[in-house]
């Protein structure tokens, strides 16, 4: 069975408009228990996908089911089912609690609301949840507004306020992108064995390759750009051999914390160029890329299998690989 | 541009249109029916026909009183466009429209000093309160204004008459200018009417700079602190550069549309103040009104108020995107700042005055 | 509940004026339960009661009636504050419910009610308080409330449409939803405890704008007079000429103090309020 | 303190202490900073959230946000004391000599203004740096060049009408316009996506090289450190840990215990990156600092004498320095 689906998805903000969809024609797969990593710059679609799958909007066109089920289709119970089954964890642990609401109280009424815990013992299973995503939950805690805890601690209110429903997939985007260095991995730490003890699966957006290579190492990741997916792969396969330019580009761009790598992979970089509107027709990147030929500019590229159900929409996906291996990005020396 | 002119100006005529619909209504309709009444009364009187009552009350109101009522709907708003207003109950041979034409120079320069001295008085304070504002005078000047803000205009108005007029027989008790003097380009008549004007310009004044100083304050205090502000100064622009265009003209963005938008409402805030002076202006005469049921004058006065209102809205809306490229640009958000922003001279209250322009 | 009470507790011992403006706002409502069982303002037993200047037995002196002026003012303080309270209770009720669902809402809703909203925020206030005061000419507070009440909401109500709107895009309300939280919920618990500290400042002024405005239709006579109230008072020493007399002094100025004290308790209360609520101010 | 450098050092920061005035405490922000930069040299200086980087920054072009004060300290410029100047000479200071870029380039436009008056108000403000308005503006011009962005995109435009990357861009362009000899940029790339950010760094490194610019790097992200600076200094509640350079304190020459965990714990897009781990604990709240060295309680290191004395910043005569009483009394033994 599969958990989650999206059959040719696209997506408009202002309807009937013949503006550039925020999503054009999105196909994706989410298994029990797996963690699909999406990647790529800001307003490339991610954050629009992310929602979608929350069933915060409906798509424009296309279909999302999910364990089989289309979402237009849910009514009553399955639809209550997918609200507790599908949890989001947002960017910013300042914006996503509610300032004037106790943290007892941003737990407990969706516990109540499931079915996961009764009115009068809704404190007590709040705290549980707290204490499963390792914070102390005293009854004086529960008592706090979000501004009296630190960034770290807000984050895993949030995280707790989604698991708290034993969901069965995850999205979180940017989920850690603002905590502090010596939080973040705990936070990624701590989302990833929720994931081994509660059969979770995540849909992981982030702009960061670092990031998304820790936390999806066992997973998959998808490149967006201009709300197309460009590439798909096994995290492994495709930070080692990337097959779109867009995909090397973003990898090069990625600092690492080691100063004589930085050097060396600094001499080999893809020209930068920043997008404004993506291109009429063609491939999304034509109007950036280093190799685009007459043909990218013209015709949308095919979607090509390059094995392990690695996929890229590309017409030289050869140059790619080159460039990205003379940059050394994954052959530690 | 052009589309969001015109949205402005259909919504100030919808707003005027539905004024003189309540006014036509509440004359017509309202328990008691004015109408109906005068017309009993002039029957009473004796010595009318039917026809002659129904000519006088036509005139009085603008409505024949027996045809359908969608009909004196129809003739009441084609009157109010031509300008007549009807008569005046009390003194049939008087049109209201008269009346208030020759109320309205009085309210305009009774409100319009007073508010310039207010607002000018406000806004100083106000800045020098923000630049200083951890000082203890700062602390000082923000209670009074604050107590003065919340005193009702009327009780300072009778303190004043009590006080300045009655007791010492400094100040004239009513009037708009001396009995003695002959109206016209004269120095003793525009002494006489500065004289009268005094007591009521400083009620207004008194119960209305403690709000703009408030709202300055807390306008100018956003502004401070503001992250462009300390860019600038990172700049190393000087201090007056900074203090003038970049503090000065964002904190009086906000001030200047309250500016206007309070011109209205000080009409409006009038009455008391009017009344108590028995100044000869557009409240004066919308109490007289009330007070002997002259249901023709009132909604006269009222309509005129009303307009005053909404030609000071429309002026805002159509000036302000002239100074804040903020509004009416593609980018930008809504076009009506007003509405959210406190209103000082609304009088002694002007809810929201004390929550700031952050607010 | 409790941690907003210590809170308020908190910035009223810092900042002393809240604390008097609290307590006697606390008073005034005490007065205005109480106060007919207090005290009585008596009558005129004899010429020799009428006019009298302060004393031990009449703090206040009494009026030409030979009524005690300050039991008139205990006794007056019920009517005015109950319209008071009446009618910025309406105001706040109207204006919260049209604010909320116009801004959550959105869409066709909003754009009906805001077109009422800004018509009502043109019409000016008080010339049309007291143009229906003197149509209706009611002698009921409840009615004499919703009158007072009929332009205030707008403001309150343009107001909270711009929190919700602003609120709906919140990313806690998104979990919220995202939660399946159902509508009234997100709305009484999400959106109302952040729309609630503004409310409550707008309710306090709203009260101060409708004694205003009541005290002012009493003294102009545009509301009919029933019973002893303060603008009525006022109105009365005025007709019995204390303008132009040192004698009648104490009853022109006590009612008149009477509404001073209580309009400046509201603002300054008002103002602890707003510190409470604003974080900003709140942590430091 | 100071070693004894081939060049001497364009900007000395000595003792430098912030407080911030909360109830009838004082919060110390920065703590007895000492440290330097040479010229042409990318400094870069790290931290995490509440470490008083940002305040550091602040307070080298005397605009510490009130209530804050800096209670202590000196600032020289080649030598020359400005932390004590008049605020006249504070002005004609800042922006030409020391210029600043603040975290939040989104709001640090005049919203009312055209970018290009603004640009105009800087000129007139320093008319030495240029002869004419007009060879200032070509200038922003060309620097706007390289930044990808055309003048008459942004010249007449209102901050409104950029989106937050190019503002940014803007915001670097502007603070540069006045060729300052030493440029404070407080977290740049923060709120840019990765390709925006790389946009930016290598805008500050073709600067660097071309205007031969000296510049302070305030950040949390030790990947753009690591990629742009010479040296580094790392703050920890409000101290200074350990300063070096940057292949150092990466490399095999670092020695404070919270600096080797925290870039331990940057997750890397290379293979190493995988093995990354967390610190234990949260940083410390100024308001109640730990006895002893403050990141004692999160030390795998940590001995009893870390909890009862402070440890002081002790420099080698490479100019290492770093504030520990472990690796300070191991460095002895090694040394002797």
């Amino acid at each position: 069975m599969n958990l989650l689906e999206l059959r040719r998805v696209s997506h408009w903000y202002r309807p009937g408009e013949a503006s550039r969809p925020a999503l054009r024609d999105v196909s994706l797969l989410i298994a029990p228990n797996e963690v699909v990593a999406v990647v790529g710059e800001s307003g490339c679609g991610k954050t629009t996908l992310g929602k979608l799958v929350a069933g915060l909007y409906s798509p424009s066109a296309g279909e999302i089911l999910f364990e089989d089920q289309p979402l237009r289709s849910l009514q009553g119970r399955n639809k209550k089912h997918y609200r507790r089954s599908v949890q989001l964890v947002h960017q910013d642990p300042y914006a996503s609690l509610n300032p004037a609401v106790t943290i007892g109280d941003t737990i407990a009424p969706a516990l109540v609301h499931h079915g996961l815990a009764r009115r009068h013992n809704a404190g007590v299973a709040a705290a549980r949840a707290l204490g499963a995503v390792g914070l102390d939950a005293t009854p004086e805690f529960l008592d706090r507004y979000p501004h009296q805890l630190s960034g770290g601690q807000r984050q895993r209110v949030a995280i707790a306020r989604a698991v708290s429903l034993e969901p069965s997939l995850v999205v979180a985007d940017e989920a850690t992108s603002m905590l502090d260095v010596s939080v973040r991995v705990a936070v990624l730490d701590l989302l990833l064995s929720l994931k081994q003890h509660r059969e979770l699966a995540y849909l992981f957006i982030s702009h960061d390759f670092g990031v998304v290579r820790y936390f999806a190492r066992a997973g998959r990741i998808i490149v967006m750009l201009y709300g197309v997916v460009v590439e798909e792969g096994p995290t492994e396969q495709l930070i080692a051999n990337p097959l779109h330019p867009y995909t090397v580009l973003l990898l090069q761009s990625v600092p690492v914390p080691d100063p004589a790598r930085n050097e060396q992979r600094r001499r080999d970089q893809l020209p930068l160029v920043l997008g404004g509107a993506p291109p009429e027709r063609g491939c999304v990147f034509s109007n950036r890329c280093p190799f685009a030929t007459e043909v990218c500019r013209t015709t949308t590229p095919p979607r090509v299998e390059a094995g392990l159900g690695h996929k890229v929409r590309c017409w030289s996906p050869r140059a790619a690989l080159d460039a990205g291996r003379s940059t050394q990005l994954s052959h530690s020396t | 541009m052009v589309a969001y002119v015109a949205r402005r100006l259909a919504g100030a005529a919808a707003v005027v249109y539905l004024v003189v619909t309540i006014s036509f209504f509440m004359v017509r309709l309202m328990p008691g029916n004015a109408v109906s009444a005068l017309e009993a009364s002039l029957r009473s009187q004796g010595g009318m026909t039917p026809q002659e009552i129904q000519q006088q009350v036509s005139e009085i109101y603008g409505v024949m009183p027996h045809s359908p009522v969608w009909r004196q709907y129809l003739s009441y708003i084609g009157n109010v466009a031509r300008g007549d207003l009807g008569r005046s109950v009390l003194n049939p041979s008087e049109s209201v429209a008269h009346i208030i034409l020759g109320a309205l120079p009085w309210t305009i320069f009774l409100v319009g000093t007073a508010l310039m001295i207010s607002f000018v008085l406000g806004t100083a304070l106000g800045a020098a309160m923000a630049m200083f504002r951890t000082s203890r005078l700062c602390q000082l000047v923000s209670f009074i204004a604050s107590v003065a803000s919340a005193v009702p205009n009327y009780l300072v108005a009778i303190v004043l008459l009590y006080e300045l007029a009655d007791m010492h027989r400094f100040f004239p008790v009513s009037g708009a200018y001396s009995v003695n003097v002959r109206p016209g380009w004269s120095l003793a008549f525009i002494g006489s009417v500065l004289y009268h004007g005094v007591l009521p310009i400083s009620a207004y004044v008194v119960t209305s700079f403690g709000g703009w100083a408030l709202a300055m304050k807390g306008s100018s205090v956003s502004c401070l602190e503001a992250e462009y502000v300390r860019v600038a100064k990172a700049w190393g622009l000087s201090d007056w550069r900074v203090t003038r265009s970049y503090v000065g003209r964002n904190s009086m963005l906000p001030m200047v549309t309250m500016l206007a938008l309070s011109l209205g409402f000080m009409v409006g805030g009038s009455v008391f103040v009017e009344t108590y002076f028995s100044y000869p202006g557009i409240g004066y005469y919308l109490i007289q009104a009330v007070n002997s049921r002259d249901y023709s004058v009132m909604m006269g006065c009222f309509m005129l108020i009303t307009v005053a209102v909404v030609l000071a809205n429309l002026f805002v809306d159509l000036f302000y995107p002239l100074v804040d490229p903020r509004i009416a640009r593609p980018r930008g958000g809504r076009a009506s700042v007003p509405g959210a922003l406190p209103v000082p001279g609304k009088g002694a209250q002007g809810p929201g005055s004390l929550v700031g322009v952050e607010a | 509940m409790r941690r907003a009470l210590r809170d308020l507790w908190r910035i009223c011992r810092s900042d002393k004026a809240a604390l008097a403006g609290g307590l006697v706002v606390v008073l005034y409502l005490l007065v205005a339960v109480l106060g007919p069982y207090l005290a009585s303002p008596g009558g005129l037993q004899s010429p020799a009661n009428a006019n009298l200047g302060p004393s031990l037995q009449h703090p206040l002196g009494t009026d030409p009636l030979g009524h005690d002026v300050f039991a008139s003012i205990v006794v007056g303080t019920r009517p005015v504050m109950l319209v008071g309270v009446l009618a910025a209770g309406i105001t706040v009720f109207i204006g919260v419910a049209v604010g909320l669902l116009s801004g959550y809402l959105g869409g066709l809703v909003d754009a009906a009610l805001m077109r009422v909203v800004d018509i009502f925020l043109t019409i000016p206030g008080l010339p049309l308080i007291i143009v229906i005061a003197a149509i209706v000419h009611t002698t009921s507070p409840v009615v004499l409330a919703v009158v007072l009440s009929v332009t205030a909401w707008a403001g309150l109500a343009r107001a909270v449409r711009s929190q919700a709107l602003s609120l709906r895009e919140a990313e806690f309300v998104e979990a919220a939803r995202v939660q399946g939280l159902p509508l009234g919920q997100i709305i009484v618990r999400q959106l109302l405890p952040n729309v609630g500290p503004y409310v409550a400042i707008h309710f306090l002024l709203d009260v101060t704008g409708a004694i205003y405005a009541e005290v002012g239709l009493f003294l102009l006579g545009v509301a009919p007079i029933t019973g002893t109230n303060w603008g009525e008072m006022i109105n009365s020493a005025m007709s019995e000429g204390a303008l132009y007399s040192s004698s009648s002094v104490v009853y022109l100025l006590s009612p008149m103090a009477a509404i001073v004290v209580l309009q400046v308790a509201f603002v300054f209360f008002a103002r602890a309020l707003d510190t409470l609520f604003n974080p900003r101010l709140r942590s430091q | 303190m100071i070693p004894e450098g081939s060049t001497r050092p364009l900007l000395e920061v000595t003792g430098l202490t912030v407080d911030f005035p909360s109830g009838a405490s004082r919060v110390r922000a920065v703590d007895e900073v000492s440290f330097e930069v040479r010229a042409n040299e990318i400094c870069a200086l790290v931290g995490e959230s509440g470490c008083g980087k940002s305040t550091l920054a602040h307070a080298l072009v005397g605009l510490v946000p009130p209530p804050g004060q800096v209670v202590a300290g000196q600032l020289r410029l080649e030598g020359e004391t400005y932390s004590s100047t008049s605020p006249r000479e504070w002005r004609a200071l800042r922006g030409a000599q020391v210029g600043m870029v603040f975290q939040a380039a989104m709001s640090g436009f005049n919203p009312v203004a055209t970018i290009g008056r603004q640009v105009e108000h800087i000129l007139k403000a320093h008319p030495e740096t240029f002869p004419s308005v007009a060879a200032g503006r070509a200038y922003f011009e060309e620097l706007l060049g390289l930044v990808q962005l055309p003048v008459q995109r942004v010249w007449g435009a209102y901050e409104g009408e950029l989106s937050g990357g190019m503002k940014q861009r803007v915001a670097i362009v502007t603070a540069l316009l006045l060729k300052p000899r030493v440029l404070v940029l407080d977290e740049p790339t923060t709120a840019l996506d990765v390709l925006n950010q790389r946009l930016v760094i290598d805008l500050l490194r073709q600067l660097h090289q071309r205007l031969g610019l000296t510049m302070i790097f305030v950040t949390h992200d030790l990947a753009v450190v690591a990629d742009v600076a010479d040296r580094t200094l790392v703050m920890y509640a409000g101290r200074l840990v350990e300063s070096g350079g940057t292949r150092e304190i990466f490399g095999r020459g670092r020695k404070h215990p919270y600096v080797t965990a925290l870039i331990e714990a940057v997750p890397s897009v290379l293979e190493d990156g995988l093995s990354i781990r967390a610190i234990a604990g949260e940083v410390p709240n100024l308001a109640h600092l730990p006895p002893g060295c403050r990141f004692a309680p999160r030390c795998l290191m940590a001995e009893a004498l870390c909890s009862e004395v402070e440890p002081a910043l002790q420099c080698d005569a490479s100019g290492h320095a770093v504030a520990c009483h472990v690796v300070n009394r191991v460095d002895w033994r090694v040394s002797t």
